[in-house]
């Protein structure tokens, strides 16, 4: 099996669709010759001609309220926020229209689309390239939550994207595109080819959404995390000897309860850690589920390990 | 505040010529004669058809003689129909506006004085091109005839509107006869319509879309998003400008009317666009054929201003009279538009006064013999109308553990 | 001292500080000569001149950024957003904007803006007429998210959030404009004038930002609610016989975390209250904050009673 | 997919004319001659103004010679200040470009090649008028003689850096020039710059507001807004629209260019609209005083297209030949802003090859010593450069409960 990094794994899960289905197509600003700001799309327009693969005027607004019309015509078509700290001109559209159209409409029409975005610190982005909105996302009924930590997972959760007949937001924590980069500072970031789960299909496969990955065994204490914190997670349940259960949820909504039940009523232990500012942040609704299904099994209380509520990213 | 400079700055805020208890004012428009403007080639460059934006498209005279090249010589019985579906369109806005008044639904709103716009587009349109009305298109699914029953079920959200109680009255769906699910949210289905029509470019299909959206509503982004992807993907779609002159309260010129038309916006963009009488049924028509014509040629899309004049209250949530002359709406010189239709059938003697009453006795009985049977079913604030479980379903696909579980919770 | 309803309180609130204060204006979608379709701003052009109080073009983001651009000139502009469910188009500008220009100028530039707008369900709005965002805004660090649920205050915290030195989400529980609606649906709503605030001083006041109100005391349960569900909380409590100790929290961000520290300690158990859907929801930080501060004196898990995760609201 | 029909539509996806690999071909612009335009009165209506949209203003030939009505006749000593300050410009970009590739820095991004458009326009406003520029107008600031040094604080993040780390590099503010922080979402200080400037008509002031965008950044709905509320409240601002005809890889087509002038988006909401030769310092302080002189005489907003080409890459973060030719910039036919000035001053004899030698080696020690200077407080990645504190410093004005304790735990 080929290694890839995460952005070539999101590369191949855009090929492998591209090519099994005509309704699949992918456009975003800088997403066509030049094959994207982060190279996710690279030669998919040269592949597989401009009409497959495009650019797309800067408007956010207008790039998810097309993908909105192509998804009412029965297409799938799988669009590019440059960076999530972007989306928000798209919002009103994503929040007001693609979660709402089955419903308000009974199902008469459906929104298969996915919105694909980077986002995250940690690249010297400043304050506006270095945001973590899942949040925003996530309170929105009828929007679908996603996040791989790996490459294997994010070819896996982006092609399952991509089938789903509901609107999905997929974001794509740019920190470890190119490596799993863990939060030691002191040591360079090793590249994905040293790590099992670059070892990446060429073809076609799915992760099914909703279902998360323990993806460390332990007994003292539960620690969900997704994205980058996933690596930071195991890094700190390494360091501090900690026998630590570690969980990537990779889908936040709908989050996969059982598995998140399951660890705590065993460990009686929970923190939860992400990127974004912790106020009303995700880690507040795993919070809250945990306590509301595992309260008599809690031994201390969960910790929050956030963002600080500022606004801070260095440049 | 420091004193005043002589040559400070002002702050304009645009205010209409009349409010209540002043005489109508409409001198300030002057409209071309009709049959005057030319009518440009399909293929003709949006950069030479500048001037149609600054102009009015005019088929009908005030007599209802039909004049000049835009004129599209439709058969007799093509604008009988025409105009019965206009005075259906009427005739049941009628009573579902009373119906309000009587407590039967919330909310409802009429497109009194604006019938053409909807029900000639429509007509001129093919059946399978896909519409992305605002709320006040209601014409469409008329002229697609769509049951007025079910329209009435929504409007009541009893047990068998096919909304489910989801939408707020007049705010239909209906996938079968191209019409897209109505929005709260102004403008949001213009750049949705440009998505469509991009994608049946891609997919080598021949259907086009159109879109509707209120003067008022070009001012939100949504519009600007619109028009910059049909111009750069050249989408075959047509985007409705119905300038009514009136958003809720405010007059034209809170959306920018003051300084130029709301078809010079489409002049911005290197689009084609027209500026029609809205309520000239063969004007209408002549130029949504054009339009879709252009479209189905692969030469990109059209914007239409159709001006007309929002005859009735913004909903039934408003009073008129609180911002406009009371009796503005009669002052309007370019008239009503199946009075105007009416005119010419008769002059051209395909039509008579005896007929045209019959037709209103007949929309009005049909409407109420339908209001009847919708009644039956049941009106606003039904307990039990819509099965608790239809609130869990269709917010995705498949129910989540989370909405079952809610699900399960209120069903205990 | 007269009683006001809601509506009323809202209006003298705005008529108070354009008379006090020259830099202070309002604007918004039939705001002006129609005074708004609530008619919050009624009368105020009329006696302060449209430059004052005027209507602005349908784009809630022109009107979020221009009332951006008249605060960094040095004004004190007050928008009226028509419905909450509205507010999309403007959410770049009040979370990229408005909320971090202080920050990214360090201090350089400042906005001291009010954002007004009407929220909730129960007017039979549908689903565009009838949401509840607050944990939209209050994920966003740089802004202060409010929410009255008397006349009395609705006008003295309106004040406080236009004097405010920044920018300031200002949601009015619609269902409670006219009266205080407590669920009961098989009562008529009383009106206003039979609650004792809608007793509301003619001049200048003010209630700090940042101070819940107990609303009513008691010892077994503790109930966190604001807007429409505080008058919901409190003839609950009253049904239920629950000796039940009832806070209104007004301010959302910053919450007054002490408030609710020394009610949930004394009564070990914490019930959680809000119209918007559950997850992500303000209800889960709230759960995660009193989980942190309280674990040890909780005797139950705490619960949340809010909306479904669904799009309902019946029109 | 259905097998494709003889009438099928398609989908359009602009493409440039040349890629990588090819000859630059500039053939298909044509450009008035220079001296050819007429200068309207400040007081013209924007309707007939509209041509102005589609033409191009220039002043200065290719050979040096200033010609026409919109030559603004400048003194030497200000046309020598104007070739100082972009000389300036250009060798600070020169030095801060590799700084960032001997790793000083992040990020940079240069103004290469329209270095004109922020100098003349800059000296053609008031000192009073406020700008909301995009990221590519440092030579706003160095045109109002901002510290170099404080400009190198910033892109090198260290503890001198007046946006305490808090921002990309190149994203300065300083209230005091009149230059709002500079945001990195596309064009959302444009409608920013639309409330400013109605703060001043609302206050009786007499200081306008002037707004810079990528021709790229008018795709977004806020270009849209601004547009909208600038037409509706004649609000006193300039917006101007740096047509550089890139953003980042693409052409200007994919932002709409393809199918008219983006000075044409003006004409859509009557708003006046000049299209100018943005590597014309004169054209471009010419055109500049047109519109403040209007903006100040209660006349309204002005859109100015400036047309030039973007020289160098996007930012320090793309290589441009791996999307256009990569001799493509030389090839532009309106040549250098700064050779085209200097050439206009050699010819009138206020200036010589050897002043303008000594003058870039002048900018170039100027800029080399202030970046030693800079360099010693600190470059990229020097730890603890900003307090712990300052991170939950200016969120709000005061510090809430929980930035304390957040500070607090990171302090522990
Ligand atoms: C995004 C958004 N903002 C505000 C509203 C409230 N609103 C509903 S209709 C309306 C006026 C629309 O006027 P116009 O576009 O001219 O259409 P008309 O009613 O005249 O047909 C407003 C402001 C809304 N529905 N959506
Ligand atoms: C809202 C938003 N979307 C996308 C981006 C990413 N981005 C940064 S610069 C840029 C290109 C802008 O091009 P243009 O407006 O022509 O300005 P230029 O760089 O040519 O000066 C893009 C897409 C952004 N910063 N903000
Ligand atoms: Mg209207
Ligand atoms: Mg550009």
């Amino acid at each position: 099996m080929p290694s890839m990094t995460m952005i070539q794994a999101l590369n191949s899960a855009l090929d492998t669709m591209l090519d099994r289905d005509p309704k699949v197509l992918t456009f975003g600003e800088d997403a066509g010759y030049f094959g994207g700001v982060f190279k996710v799309t690279e030669h998919l327009q040269e592949k597989y001609g401009a009409r497959r693969c495009f650019d797309a005027p800067i408007n956010e607004c207008g790039i998810a309220a097309t993908a909105i019309g192509m998804a009412v015509y029965g297409l799938r078509p799988v669009i590019e926020i440059q960076f999530a700290d972007y989306v928000y001109p798209a919002y009103d559209q994503l929040v007001s229209e693609a979660a709402r159209i089955r419903y308000r409409s009974a199902a008469d029409y459906t929104v298969p689309m996915t919105v694909r975005m980077p986002y995250g610190g940690g690249i010297y982005g400043g304050q506006t390239h270095s945001q973590s909105p899942e949040a925003l996302f996530t309170h929105v009924a009828g929007l679908k939550t996603v996040i791989p930590s790996t490459p294997y997972d994010a070819k896996g959760l982006l092609i399952a994207c991509i089938e789903d007949d509901d609107p999905t937001i997929f974001l794509e924590p740019k920190r470890v595109y190119n490596g799993p980069f863990d939060g030691r500072r002191d040591r360079p970031v090793s590249p994905w080819s040293k790590h099992p789960a670059s070892e990446v299909p060429e073809g076609y496969y799915k992760i099914p959404l909703g279902k998360a990955n323990v993806v460390r065994e332990g007994a003292d204490l539960t620690i969900l995390a997704y994205g980058t914190m996933v690596h930071v997670a195991l890094a700190a349940a390494e360091d501090s000897g900690i026998d630590a259960e570690v969980i990537d949820l990779r889908t936040l909504v709908p989050v996969d309860i059982e598995a998140i039940v399951q660890s705590v009523s065993k460990t009686g232990r929970c923190v939860i850690v992400h990127e974004a500012t912790r106020t009303s942040g995700y880690g507040a609704e795993l919070t809250a589920l945990v306590q509301e299904h595992c309260f008599y099994h809690l031994e201390a209380p969960i910790e929050r390990v956030t963002g600080y509520d500022a606004l801070s990213a260095r440049a | 505040m420091s004193p005043r400079k002589s040559n400070a700055l002002e702050l304009h805020i645009p205010a209409p010529r009349t409010r209540p208890g002043d005489k109508p004012d409409f001198s300030g428009w002057s409209f071309p004669e009709p049959g005057d403007t030319p009518r440009p080639d399909v293929d003709a460059s949006a950069v030479e058809m500048r001037e149609f934006a600054y102009g009015l498209i005019r088929v009908l005279d005030l007599k209802g003689a039909a004049l000049g090249p835009w004129h599209p010589r439709l058969d007799a019985e093509t604008l009988r129909r025409g105009l019965k579906y206009m005075a259906l369109t009427r005739a049941f806005d009628d009573r579902m506006h009373r119906a309000q008044r009587q407590g039967k639904t919330s909310f409802y709103m009429q497109s009194f004085g604006e019938e053409a716009v909807a029900v000639a587009q429509t007509m001129a349109l093919d059946r399978g091109d896909m519409c992305f009305p605002s709320y006040r298109q209601q014409g469409i699914l008329i002229a697609r005839d769509y049951p007025l029953v079910d329209m009435m079920h929504q409007i009541y959200s009893n047990a068998e509107d096919p909304m489910k109680g989801r939408q707020l009255p007049i705010m239909y769906s209906s996938k079968k006869d191209g019409f897209f699910t109505v929005s709260g949210n102004l403008a949001t289905q213009v750049p949705q319509a440009v998505g469509w029509a991009m994608a049946s470019a891609y997919s080598g299909d021949t259907r086009i879309a159109a879109a509707w959206l209120g003067e008022g509503s070009t001012a939100e982004g949504d519009f600007h998003a619109a028009m910059t992807f049909a111009s750069v993907y050249r989408a075959p779609v047509i985007i409705n400008v119905v300038n009514n002159q009136y958003a809720i309260s405010s007059f034209q010129g809170i959306a920018g009317g003051e300084n130029t038309t709301f078809a010079a916006r489409g002049v911005g963009y290197g689009i084609a666009s027209l500026r029609v009488d809205g309520n000239d049924f063969l004007a209408v028509y002549a130029a949504t054929q054009w339009a879709a014509e252009r479209a189905r040629s692969n030469l990109g899309p059209t914007l239409i201003e159709h001006f007309t004049y929002r005859g009735g209250p913004h909903s039934t949530s408003d009073d008129p009279s609180r911002y406009r002359p009371a009796d503005e709406a009669k002052a309007w010189p370019l008239g009503d538009p199946i009075a105007r239709l009416k005119d010419h059938l008769i002059s051209i003697g395909e039509w008579s006064e005896e007929e045209h009453k019959k037709l209103q006795e007949d929309c009005a009985e049909h409407v109420r013999t339908t209001g009847r049977e919708a009644e039956k079913v049941g009106v606003l604030g039904v307990e039990g109308a819509h099965s608790r479980e239809s609130m869990f379903q269709d917010v995705y696909k498949d129910m989540d553990w989370r909405l079952r579980a809610q699900h399960e919770e209120v069903e205990s």
